[in-house]
């Protein structure tokens, strides 16, 4: 079962993002976001190095070489952005002005303990960047994840086995197998066609509740 | 779409709860929102908990919410005019007014504090003095700081010169003061403007406020 | 015994305010200084109203009435000039980037307790603006004020009976009857013309020493 | 006069002495000030500790300050890099460099602190976390915070686009960064630009950098 690809994912997770938000796009996954954003919508990106109100890539020339995003790619600048200073721009996530943060992660737990910073070891030295400061603050925090490693084991758990990023702090997770709000445990809100939700409950470390009202996952005509 | 223009300061000022605390920007005259604090004299709340670097003079709009008898409580450093304020020195002398005395860049330290999601902080300014008592005091590096919690305010109150419909703030001068720290802290944050202009006609570079601090603004052509 | 005057004393302090210093001017007599700080130096000004780089008085009908210094008097900006918030402007003081707070005060200790907020009760709320502020952090302070009150007591004390604004601060007294080192204790560096260190004493409420180099006070030609 | 302008990047990094603390600005190249790293290392001075937010990567100035085995300690939040950085990797993993962890946002408000006179705040960052262990942890309304303490530098390394000759500053764009909170901080702040302009020229609304931070300038053209 793989279910959605990464860019499925990414236009899912687009399709909730409410008109006006401000959004900051963790590395990784939730870099590939905006470009799915519905049309009508506008919604300010925020890059933690500074950054509010990120426009799409450049134009292969185009690039600002000092203008770039957290993960260092080339980035535009939306009429309306503006530039702040590392200590003024995270002043936005643990003071709760950033109304979601999109956060990859490697694991999340049942009460929403997001672990998205550190494996097992590598041998190389960890780095945290801005995740930490990200986790906390904000209503809320969405995770974009595979549903299980490549291995198949669960990266949705009742406790993360990786190092935490911070306590209960993710509330919803887009997978490529399903939507979960996490809401006193973990409550299923959509489901990829094509899987039930008791194949779901054997690719997921935790105990799932069913939604009354799910869905099967939208995905992109 | 983002579009933070409202179109008269009544529906700017509109829906402050009685009980709020509301941050006020300027230093002395400048950088006051005298309008939107009018407005707020006409809207009604009561009970208001105001923070301010000063505390109005002569027959301002501070000393008129002062007078009807709105304010319940004055967190500022420097409640005195040279103007006069006998509104306020009467109520506070009466026990009617309640008054924190902040120093001022603690003031600004704890409404940033409050913006970033910081519980508190450790200053050298007001150790060992009377506006210690009753905070902890510990020593760092054989020093004695203060512990200084936060400021969250319900409702920031500001002026600007210029703001975007994003929300985005330039200010004139000095009357920058503490517009920028406080409209970030305000959970609902409502800005006066001379001037509302094109998005895009402010400089990334140059914008003082992101607007992403930012509720409210109405432009009033001064 | 009257001594100097209030410019006087004002010109006295501008002559030791070092090339490129950075002075913030508290309120009151500090203010005066500017005007008499010798040619040839460049000093720039602090208002903890967020300017750095403060000018003289605008001329008559030129000022911005959103252009004033602490004291709320009209001022214009310098060549140089920067606008600062607050909050970054009071990161000057306690952090220590002020070279030398000029500070009017009421009364100062023999082991340099400033105290210059506030007075026994005149029956109005007390204020605090920024004294406290510019009293920490700085490696060196000076006060400015007259040696004694009007009924002749002395301002410079053992211990200050009233409330302090901060400890063990000021490095430096100037008055309109002498020149004063704190320096494990009060050290005499000048004293005005027709002053004696005897009756310096008898006008000064803690336990004074002269300076192996003591001068009379210059004062403007 | 105040003249900051300095005539070569040699005469910019002289002084720094063997153990210093060095703030460096940037976000992964962005930012970082590379020719005064390189000045750094023709300089000589050894046993540094060095504060950034990430760690060098390729052949970059950092990996040559490293692999000269001049930095005892690195204070970041990402000592990886895209383009690798093996020689960091070796000495980490040989017990030759001291790295201490700081959350990106947490590093960002201890330099601030440092710059500020803060002798420390309570951060919900990190807390219950593994970068918490051995730091006090307090509850503020029902919620866990770590106290973290300042970061003074003895020196910082900045880049910026324009200067004047009292040292103020402005930059481009994301390269703005960690410039302003460290040159506040360092009690040496030593900054290469590719500008200076006459003094006035920079608009006092927009300066970003007051001059009182800094000490040198140092003008590359790029």
């Amino acid at each position: 079962m793989t279910g959605l690809s990464r860019e499925q994912i990414t236009w899912r997770v687009a399709q909730d993002l409410p008109d006006g938000a401000y959004v900051n796009l963790g590395i990784g996954l939730p870099t590939l976001v905006p470009p799915f954003v519905p049309s009508g919508r506008e919604i300010v990106f925020q890059s933690e190095n500074g950054l509010l109100g990120v426009g799409p890539a450049p134009a292969p020339g185009a690039e600002d070489p000092q203008l770039i995003n957290a993960g260092k790619q080339p980035v535009t600048l939306l009429p309306g952005a503006s530039i702040s200073s590392h200590s003024d721009s995270f002043l936005m996530m643990p003071g709760g002005h950033i109304d979601i943060p999109l956060l990859g992660a490697y694991q999340v737990s049942e009460r929403g303990d997001l672990a998205n910073w550190m494996t097992e070891g590598d041998g190389k030295p960890p780095g945290v960047g801005g995740a930490m400061d990200l986790a906390v603050g904000a209503k809320q925090v969405w995770a974009l994840m595979e549903h299980t490693t490549r291995k198949g084991e669960p990266r949705i758990l009742e406790r993360c086995t990786y190092e935490l990023t911070a306590p209960r702090c993710v509330t919803r997770i887009y997978t490529n197998l399903a939507m979960i709000e996490v809401r006193d445990g973990l409550l299923v809100r959509e489901i990829v066609e094509g899987l039930d939700f008791a194949a779901l409950q054997t690719l997921t470390g935790a105990a799932i509740r069913l939604a009354p009202d799910c869905r099967p996952m939208r995905t992109a005509a | 779409m983002i579009d933070k223009r409202v179109a008269d300061i009544e529906a700017a000022i509109s829906g402050i709860a009685d009980g709020s605390t509301v941050l006020i920007s300027g230093f002395g005259d400048v950088g006051t929102p005298f309008e939107l604090l009018g407005a707020l004299l006409e809207q009604g709340a009561r009970e208001l908990e105001i923070v301010l670097n000063n505390a109005g003079g002569g027959d301002d709009a501070i000393v008129k919410l002062l007078a009807a008898g709105r304010i319940r409580k004055v967190v500022c450093s420097f409640p005195r005019s040279s103007l006069g304020n006998p509104v306020f020195d009467r109520l506070y002398a009466e026990g009617k007014l309640e008054l924190e005395l902040v120093p001022q860049g603690t003031l600004a330290e704890r409404i940033r504090a409050g913006s970033a999601g910081i519980a508190g902080f450790y200053t050298p300014t007001s150790a060992g003095t009377r506006l210690a008592e009753g905070k902890e005091q510990r020593e760092f590096d054989g020093r004695l700081h203060v512990l200084e919690r936060p400021i969250v305010g319900d409702v920031a109150l500001v002026k600007a010169l210029k703001a975007d419909r994003w929300g985005n703030l330039v200010y004139h001068r000095a009357a920058r003061n503490f517009g920028p720290v406080m409209a970030a802290c305000g959970r609902l944050t409502i800005v006066q403007v001379k001037e509302i202009v094109e998005l895009g006609a402010l400089d990334p570079e140059q914008v003082v406020t992101p607007g992403i601090f930012v509720d409210r603004v109405v432009e009033l052509g001064l």
